[in-house]
């Protein structure tokens, strides 16, 4: 049953994934870009937690975490570019 | 306070190592007081001032709070997404705030925008006005007071300001 | 013999003399360098009789074996004949010189040039090994270099300097290809054997090419047809040093060297051919154009040419008694000519002039020096009683006894009388021009005799035309029969020194030649007329433009292959590197092996999907900068989830947190660098590019798959069994970064640490251009630092800072480690740097980033050579586990110090970096306000 | 001495990395003195390893007391202690150059300089191929950015194509060692040469194609035709020290060609047996040709540096493909040779420039030098050095190299191309020279600058050597020829450095 | 999975060629950038694909190439700094050059080529 | 393993992974980049922690002792997710992106952009 679950829900998100590369391709406007790869971020958490889970190890889950932590600096820092050009002033 | 110059820092701190190692053996819970010591010795200078909690358990109750808001705002966003979007009828709405301190103003943005419905978008200069958006505005005098009761009041009286 | 081991070098030792002794008076300058050429000179005299006995004598000692060269002196008749003319003359010419050369010309420099060509002379003829020979022979053209540009402030004189140099020069190098062929084919370098093997020589296959290459060594020296050029022009040194080399003794180099291979090349008909036409050609040429030549030292200089042919020719024809006659005829030349050009340059000295055509009547003003020019002159035109005379005599012998052209030998008689007709006729010019034929025109001075001791090295040479024209064999028999002898390596024929004869037909050459000359001189006016219609072509004009072309052409064509376009150098660095790894490639049967594959799946797939679409995209997307940047984070995103699931989690950490700091990094690109990207890439360009790019990913993308489906063997097992064991960690990766290749990671950090060193260079004084608004020309945003992130940033900094801690205490056993701690703590104040700005972490943040950099780096350092305490080699790792009350076990390693290192360095270099490039901007947008 | 070995690395990182800390990072004097005494010592370590390998034979030293294949070792034997010997001589030289102002053009000169020290030193002594890929970015990463020091556009610009190409280049090495791993799967070279022995087929094929990658790496890095492009402007805009010491950088890759394909990739290699000569010999060849040409082009003395610099590059790898002992021992001759003439020379020019105002080092008229006589004397000395006159050293490396050529038709094509690079350096320099120091009129520039009498030494010192090298000539090439006999003998320069592997 | 890995691997070294063929240092920056992510994938592949295998004792059924792993994190750590220097001399050059070009100047479109187009359109 | 903890993490599982899918759904469907905001700052967040949740439960179980370490992430999420929202609708009002049309209080947008208060 968990496999199963594992799977739909892995495939939940590939669909997840597959639209978030949409709307980064799509825009129309470059925060929609910035918020997709935002998405996209939260979506791989999800993905590489699930294969953890898939495989039965806890090795990845720094690899998860890193990615919560340095996700937010990137969309940060993307983010002050468009308002401010400058990141660091 | 030499030791702990921001005591809710160190205690998170404490609590997070032991988390992230899964363990309260003795020599995890050295490393633990350790860092809970060194890091907040190592940042304090870091830091602007921020007010000090002073109803702990008012927090925690805040925080219980927003995490059932939390989700029972996602179900409803949920729904409202996958609903039909023609009838969604989003909105701007200028949320005047009686807040002093920054944290304060940082928590109530943040509560807002995990919240039913709602992202902070703005804060005005003077930081008396949080403009948010909604997803779907029915009322926004409902809105103003709800967020202005629900999450506003409790933190007023949290930090005591 | 030992003295010959030092001898050659008394001269070397004798350049630094004039140099020291420059600041007496200039007779003590000029006495003080002769000493030693003189002692050499004794003591090779000292020789002669034992020589002229037959003796010879050598000496050697080893000195570069693996080249076959070896410091190696012979003396024999040939080596004494040319020693004593080098430095005998020599001598004459340190004294002319003494006068000659004015108070504003560095006489120290002169005679160092001249002593040190003296010695490369001296080194060419003495030389008993074929390299050394060369060294010296190429001595020789960089000290003529040096004497001929000694006015280097004159354009002629550099002009001609050049010129000799490149044209000697390039005979050098053709002569040095000959010796080592030459040298290669008989096994030797040593000269005596290479003499010995005339036979072995001249049966192998590369006798022609070896021949050819060692007579383009002494045509160009020797200014053989068509190498002549250069002489006339290298008239512009001062005429000393004309008298010397190009006279008696460097252009000789090239008669020396064809008289010294004499035994191992001469003899067959392509020597014939080659030597005697180009010395026949040489011959005539330098006779006619002599005639011509307005200047004194010009007519002088094609006279030599004219005579270095008539020695060639002789050399060329193989017979012994032509090669006597040479030998002969290279002391008579040498004799008669040095003493002309020292009377020229005496000439010259006191008229201020050398043209003919304003030199007249100076019987009148200098009747002594005249006198003596004119015995000197004769002697050139061939008078009897004068040595010229009893060469060019046996000369004309030995043409009528040459049979090699066959049918044609009848020319070569009456060509030689030709050229001797003009030879008699530009003597006379020198005489009649200069002494008589009315008086000087506009001449800017009045001339008169030169100084009493100018004259006598002109008087002791002419008095030498003199004694060896009437009593030859007394004065120079020996000399010349040992040199013969030498020339020959064995057997003299028989020949006679007597002045007459008897009426034979050389007589009668000799007189034709008289009075042709006289007839063609008296007739001079129609031969100038004709002469005239011709265009004159100057020939260093000639060679400067060759030398022009030369340059000018290579630069079109440097600047067309080096245009300067980066997009050019990548494009053939790749184009290289795909030849030539699909060359071996279509030898690859199959792209797929044997080992069992992976099945795929649908989230490898979306994965792919992603990568690829990402991948395009930033290519697609490339001019619209900030999406490119995003595209380019999905690549990263997902390079990083293949590390993952290819069980690679450090990989997967690693990546990622690089990946930030690199965005952030182009981000900050990105502002400083002009937002728009203009197309400008033409469509055949695009899809040249897309062809190559298509081609390598392709070839990548074969070779990738080829590796994969393919079992491997490695040596990895050895890391997987000693990890724990051995290096105390259960992460292999780790310990393998550690300690098994600590030394990988060791230059890798200083790879970082030299990175933000350099950056901090490229940072300092730099002027950024900054735009004021965004690339749709909408203004910056006021705010500056937003209040939420502000102060989630705050918060988020010590937990940051806890999971660094985290990442970096596991890294041994657990994925992690201090490279990536390092960029965690690196990306945090970074983001504290983004959401509050540089002054405001520089008034809180006290920490100097280089000083990290430097201890990381030493503390690496440090805890690797720990281990020199234990006696093992650098790098050694140590741990322990131990034991604590309360605490328990815990283990402590050298290698956790060594992450220290890397954590320091890793967060000092990112730092250095970021922080210096924000406050620089900070700064200058303070300055910009200022002014406005 | 246990540690000697490692010492001409760890000697310049621990003073780069004191470079960096108090005391000495805040005092410009105190860096120059540290700089000089690190090399000093740098020097007499190295030399005294040099003699020490003569005496005993080669030094193997492992790393982390990690036995080879599987950790990383230096290899110091008779080829890489002559070029650490020369590398650490060199740089002293330099430095005893720059310390006297050259080194102010910018922050970090002495640590960075270093730093590149360590990283040539590193890439010859190591034994590890990855680890050969790592010191090669650390001299580079040094090289970048030593090479921006002083500033100025010209540098910048120059800068960023060198940064760039060598980026793909590093690029290309990865791909390269990715290859050789996964068809090998082993990384100590010694090791790798016994293992390619026994490739067969398939794997070889593909083994190949990583061999014949690391070779256009080398190749990028050594100048060779058609990667030679960025290195006449390159060294043209560097400041003085700055390309004076990467007169050495060439031979890095020069000599990586002659290591990994003379022990991996040489006679023994089974199917990939001496893979390189096919394409090393027409690209050494057309790299000698455009260096002539090149040279003939030179506007100015540090561009026809440069242009000798990728002749003496195309003559190098022409030894590498004749791929004899011989061959070997003329290259290691001279290579030695021409590194420290160029050196000598870009140092020179640094001062003729300086003397002649706008002019610079341009054969151009211009005003007359401050010191005319001195620097003559040593620009002569360096040309005949350069061009392989007598009585300096390159003849004798020329020689070495003409008498190496096994076959008539190596020799016809070889021959004639050295002979004629010769006759255009020749020409070429003769031009320069009359010009340099003949062609002037006015009087001294005023805003000239005298040599220095640290500076004259540093270039005396340089070009010493080759005076040195003509007189013990009989020596030096003993023991080029011992080394290339090591390198070619395929027990010494790879059985025996791996103790443990049973052949 | 091993020929979607090479395909991916050699779509990215394509992309990266590319770019790095461009005129403009950004491009060029990026290029690199996805060039060195190529070669980066390219040389863990040479320890082969393996999955549930991370080489870390104790922690998964079997145990892949760690070898590959350790070299590839150096050339991460190494492509960085590059990367980043490359940057910088990339702002460093605009900065003195006045232009983002490569070669230091926008190059000027021939005129024969303009003229040539220009007389098809 | 226990059924109900089977059970328990399958639903956490399933939860996740709808919310997650609609979360991006809500992305890639809502018609202008301030409605967009939303589902992501909220179903993905939420959808993260049930798998977080999720992934705890399994992890505890696998590993023998109670892994609550995912929780980390979450509170990590938690904090920075409005952040990054607020930030993204900075740079959407300051970009001057129009809202939908019938959106209520679009002239505040001006007000936002300038960080003034709203007009009384
Ligand atoms: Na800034
Ligand atoms: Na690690």
């Amino acid at each position: 049953m968990l496999i199963w679950t594992i799977t739909i829900v892995a495939i939940c998100i590939c669909i997840a994934l597959i639209l978030n590369l949409w709307r980064l391709i799509q825009g129309p406007t470059i925060s929609d870009r910035i918020l997709a790869l935002d998405t996209m971020y939260i979506n791989t958490i999800a993905l590489i937690l699930l294969y953890g889970m898939y495989i039965g190890s806890g090795l990845y889950f720094e690899a998860a975490l890193l990615i919560a932590m340095l996700g937010f600096v990137s969309t940060a820092a993307l983010c002050k570019y468009l308002l401010r050009g400058d990141i660091i002033e | 306070m030499r030791f702990f110059p921001m005591p809710f820092h160190s205690m998170m701190l404490f609590v997070v190592w032991l988390l992230l190692n899964n363990s309260i053996s003795a020599g995890q819970i050295v490393l633990a007081a350790f860092f809970a010591i060194t890091i907040p010795w190592l940042v304090k200078d870091m830091r602007d001032e921020h007010p000090k909690i002073r109803r702990p358990f008012l927090a925690i109750r805040y925080v219980l709070m927003v995490m059932k808001d939390i989700v029972v705002a996602n179900v409803e966003v949920a729904l409202l997404i996958i609903g039909p979007i023609k009838k969604l009828q989003p909105g701007f709405v200028a949320i005047p705030i009686n807040l002093s301190s920054d944290l304060g103003i940082t928590i109530l943005a943040s509560t807002v925008s995990l919240t039913p419905g709602t992202v902070s978008a703005e804060i005005s200069k003077d930081k008396t006005w949080l403009y948010i958006h909604s997803l779907h505005l029915d009322d926004e005098q409902a809105l103003i007071a709800e967020i202005k009761t629900r999450y506003e009041a409790p933190i007023k009286e949290i930090f005591g300001c | 013999m030992n003295s010959l081991l030092w001898l050659p070098f008394l001269p070397l030792l004798g350049t630094f003399v004039p140099l020291l002794t420059a600041r007496y008076s200039r007779t003590a300058c000029a006495f003080m360098t002769a000493v030693l050429p003189a002692v050499t000179l004794f003591l090779i005299l000292s020789h002669a009789s034992d020589i002229f006995s037959g003796k010879h004598f050598f000496a050697s000692v080893p000195w570069v074996p693996a080249i076959g060269l070896e410091l190696a002196f012979r003396l024999d008749g040939l080596s004494l004949l040319f020693s004593i003319l080098i430095l005998g003359i020599g001598l004459l010419v340190i004294l002319y010189a003494r006068y000659y050369l004015s108070a504003q010309d560095s006489m120290g420099k002169f005679y160092a040039y001249l002593i040190l060509f003296m010695f490369a002379m001296l080194g060419v003829v003495l030389s008993d090994n074929l390299i050394q020979l060369w060294f010296f022979w190429e001595l020789t053209s960089i000290s003529s270099f040096l004497l001929i540009s000694f006015w280097g402030h004159k354009s002629e004189a550099r002009k001609g300097a050049r010129m000799a140099l490149t044209v000697t020069g390039a005979g050098g190098l053709a002569l040095l290809a000959g010796l080592l062929l030459l040298g290669h084919t008989v096994g030797s370098y040593s000269l005596q054997t290479v003499l010995d093997s005339g036979d072995l020589i001249k049966a192998s296959a590369s006798y022609p090419i070896i021949t050819v290459l060692i007579l383009l060594g002494a045509f160009t020296k020797s200014a053989q047809f068509p190498f002549h050029f250069w002489l006339p022009n290298a008239m512009a040194a001062p005429t000393p040093v004309s008298a010397y080399l190009h006279s008696a003794t460097m252009v000789k180099a090239g008669i020396f060297l064809m008289a010294r291979f004499y035994p191992s090349l001469a003899g067959t008909d392509l020597w014939f051919l080659l030597v005697s036409l180009t010395g026949l050609a040489t011959f005539l040429t330098g006779a006619y154009v002599a005639l011509f030549q307005h200047d004194l030292k010009g007519l002088l200089a094609n006279s030599t040419i004219s005579h270095l042919g008539l020695i060639t020719l002789l050399l060329g024809m193989g017979t012994d008694l032509a090669a006597v006659a040479a030998i002969f005829h290279v002391i008579n030349h040498a004799i008669f000519k040095a003493s002309l050009f020292m009377a020229a340059g005496i000439i010259d000295h006191e008229s201020g002039s050398r043209d003919m055509r304003q030199l007249n009547g100076l019987w009148k003003y200098m009747p002594y020096t005249a006198t003596l020019a004119m015995v000197a002159a004769s002697s050139m035109a061939g008078v009897p009683l004068l040595n010229g005379f009893l060469s060019k005599e046996m000369f004309f012998t030995e043409t009528l006894h040459q049979a090699s052209l066959g049918s044609l030998s009848w020319m070569i008689p009456v060509l030689a009388t030709l050229g001797g007709v003009f030879s008699v006729a530009y003597s006379m010019r020198f005489i009649h021009d200069v002494f008589f034929n009315g008086e000087p025109i506009n001449l800017p001075k009045t001339p008169h005799e030169p100084p009493r001791y100018m004259r006598v090295p002109v008087e002791i040479l002419v008095a030498l035309c003199l004694m060896v024209g009437i009593f030859p064999t007394m004065i120079v028999g020996n000399l010349l029969y040992s040199a013969a002898s030498a020339v020959l390596n064995g057997d003299v024929p028989h020949y006679s020194l007597a002045i007459w004869h008897g009426f034979t037909y050389p007589l009668l050459m000799s007189f034709i030649a008289m009075t042709g000359g006289l007839i063609i001189y008296t007739n001079r006016q129609h031969f100038f007329k004709f002469h005239a219609q011709f265009p004159t072509s100057d020939s260093k004009l000639v060679f400067e433009r060759v030398m022009q072309t030369l340059a000018s052409k290579a630069h079109k064509f440097i600047s067309f292959t080096e245009n300067g376009s980066l997009q050019r150098y990548i494009f053939f660095t790749l184009l290289l590197a795909i030849v030539m790894t699909t060359v071996p490639l279509l030898q690859l049967n199959t792209t797929a092996g044997q080992r069992p594959e992976i099945p795929v799946d649908a989230l490898s797939i979306t994965c792919v999907v992603l990568l690829c679409v990402a991948g395009v995209a930033t290519v697609i997307w490339h001019r619209r900068r900030l999406i490119a940047l995003l595209t380019l984070s999905v690549v990263g995103l997902i390079v990083s989830l293949a590390f993952a699931k290819f069980s690679a989690p450090d990989l997967a950490l690693t990546q990622l947190s690089v990946e930030v700091v690199t965005v952030i990094l182009l981000i900050l690109a990105l502002f400083f660098l002009p937002q728009k990207t203009p197309k400008e890439s033409s469509p055949r360009r695009v899809v040249r590019d897309l062809g190559l790019a298509a081609f390598v990913g392709g070839t990548v993308g074969t070779i990738c798959y080829a590796l994969m489906t393919r079992p491997l063997d490695t040596i990895s097992t050895f890391f997987t069994e000693n990890s724990k064991t051995g290096g105390g960690g259960t992460n292999i990766v780790n310990v393998i970064l550690v300690d098994f290749r600590g030394f990988d990671t060791l230059g890798e950090i200083t790879v970082l640490g030299i990175a933000a060193l350099g950056i901090y260079k490229l940072i300092a004084r730099m002027r950024l251009f900054m735009p004021s608004s965004d690339d749709k020309g909408r203004p910056w945003s006021e705010d500056k630092y937003p209040l939420l992130l502000a102060v989630i940033s705050q918060s988020l900094l010590p937990l940051a800072l806890l999971v660094s801690a985290y990442i970096f205490l596991r890294g041994h056993n657990m994925p992690g480690g201090g490279f990536i701690a390092g960029l965690i703590t690196s990306v945090a104040i970074i983001q504290q740097y983004i959401a509050h700005g540089v002054d405001w972490i520089k008034q809180r943040l006290k920490l100097d980033y280089q000083i990290m950099i430097g201890s990381g780096i030493g503390i690496a350092t440090l805890s690797g050579l720990g281990s020199w305490l234990f006696s093992r080699p650098f790098l050694t790792s140590w741990f322990d586990y131990f034991y604590l009350p309360v605490i328990g076990k815990f283990e402590l390693a050298s290698a956790m110090m060594f992450d220290l290192g890397v954590f320091l360095t890793v967060v000092g270099a990112t730092m250095l970096i970021l922080a210096n490039l924000g406050q620089l901007t900070t700064s200058e947008r303070a300055t910009q306000k200022e002014h406005e | 001495m246990q540690h000697l070995s490692i010492l001409p690395i760890l000697i310049p990182l621990i003073v780069g990395a004191a470079l960096l800390l108090p005391p000495l990072s805040k005092n410009i004097q105190r860096q120059r003195v540290a700089a000089l005494f690190g090399l000093f010592s740098l020097m007499i370590s190295a030399f005294y390893l040099l003699y020490q390998v003569q005496m005993e034979g080669v030094h193997l030293y492992a790393l982390g007391d990690w036995q080879p294949p599987f950790g990383i070792v230096l290899v110091a034997d008779p080829v890489s202690v002559l070029l650490v010997a020369l590398t650490s001589f060199l740089a002293f030289a330099v430095m005893l150059y720059a310390v006297n102002g050259q080194d102010r053009g910018g922050a970090y000169f002495h640590p960075l300089f270093m730093f590149q020290v360590m990283g040539i030193n590193g890439a010859f002594l190591t034994g590890d191929i990855f680890n050969l890929f790592v010191f090669f970015e650390v001299l580079l990463i040094a090289s970048y950015a030593l090479l921006v020091h002083g500033g100025g556009k010209q540098r910048t610009q120059a800068t960023l194509h060198y940064v760039i190409l060598n980026l793909v280049g590093s690029s290309l090495f990865l791909f390269g060692l990715g290859i050789i791993y996964g068809t090998l799967g082993t990384l100590n070279m010694a090791d790798l040469a016994v293992k390619v022995s026994s490739l067969h087929a398939e794997n070889a094929t593909l083994a190949k194609t990583g061999a014949l990658l690391l070779l256009v790496v080398f190749g990028l890095k050594a100048a060779m035709l058609p990667l030679h492009f960025w290195l006449p402007k390159t060294y043209a805009s560097a400041s003085a020290p700055v390309a004076a010491l990467f007169a050495i950088m060439t031979k890095v890759g020069i000599y990586s060609i002659f290591r990994v394909y003379t022990v991996i990739f040489g006679d023994h290699a089974g199917e990939l047996a001496n893979i390189a000569t096919p394409w090393l010999w027409p690209l050494a060849l057309l790299t000698i040709v455009v260096g002539t040409i090149g040279i003939l082009a030179s506007p100015g003395l540090k561009t026809l540096i440069g242009n000798l610099v990728v002749l003496s590059s195309g003559t190098l790898l022409a030894c590498a493909a004749i791929n004899s002992e011989a061959a070997t021992s003329a290259a290691l001759y001279y290579l030695v040779h021409s590194t420290l003439a160029s050196a000598g020379l870009f140092l020179l020019a640094d001062m003729i420039a300086r003397q002649r105002g706008q002019a610079e080092d341009r054969f151009v008229h211009s005003r007359p030098l401050m010191q005319p006589r001195l620097l003559a004397i040593l620009f002569s000395v360096g040309a005949l050095a350069m061009i392989g006159m007598p009585p300096l050293s390159g003849f004798i490396g020329k020689i070495m190299i003409l008498q190496s050529t096994q076959s008539v038709a190596e020799s016809l094509w070889l021959w004639p191309l050295v002979l004629l690079g010769s006759l255009a350096a020749l020409i070429t320099f003769s031009r320069g020279g009359t010009t340099l120091f003949w062609r002037h009129n006015g009087n001294v520039s005023t805003e000239g600058e005298a040599a220095k009498p640290l500076e004259i030494t540093a270039v005396i010192l340089l070009f010493l050597a080759s005076p040195v090298m003509v007189i013990f000539g009989g020596d030096m090439t003993i023991y080029t020829q011992h080394a290339a006999h090591y390198l070619h003998d395929f027990q010494s320069s790879a059985y025996d450095l791996l103790p443990g592997i049973m052949q | 999975m091993e020929g979607m890995y090479a395909f991916c691997v050699g779509l990215l070294t394509a992309c990266g060629v590319f770019l790095t063929l461009r005129g403009r240092s950004f491009s060029v920056v990026v290029g690199l950038t996805l060039l060195s992510y190529a070669v980066n994938l390219f040389l863990f592949a040479s320890g082969r694909l393996k999955l549930d295998a991370a080489a870390v004792l104790g922690q998964s059924k079997s145990i892949g190439d760690p070898l590959p792993q350790a070299l590839v994190l150096t050339a991460i750590v190494i492509g960085f700094a590059m990367t980043a220097f490359a940057v910088i001399l990339a702002m460093r050059a605009r900065a003195d050059l006045g232009n983002d070009h490569v070669d230091g100047q926008i190059p000027q479109p021939r005129h024969g080529i303009n003229q040539k187009t220009g007389g098809a359109k | 393993m226990p059924l109900y903890l089977e059970i328990i993490v399958c639903v956490l599982l399933l939860i996740g992974g709808i919310f997650l899918l609609v979360g991006s759904y809500g992305l890639a469907r809502l018609p202008d980049i301030y409605m967009r905001l939303h589902s992501p700052t909220k179903a993905s967040t939420l959808g993260i922690t049930g798998v977080l949740l999720a992934s705890m439960i399994l992890q505890s179980y696998l590993q023998d002792f109670v892994s609550i370490k995912e929780l980390l992430i979450t509170l990590f999420l938690l904090i920075t997710a409005p952040v990054a929202a607020n930030m993204i609708a900075k740079t959407a009002i300051h970009h001057g992106i129009k809202p939908l049309e019938k959106t209520r209080g679009k002239s505040l947008i001006e007000k936002m952009r300038h960080r003034n208060n709203p007009p009384e």
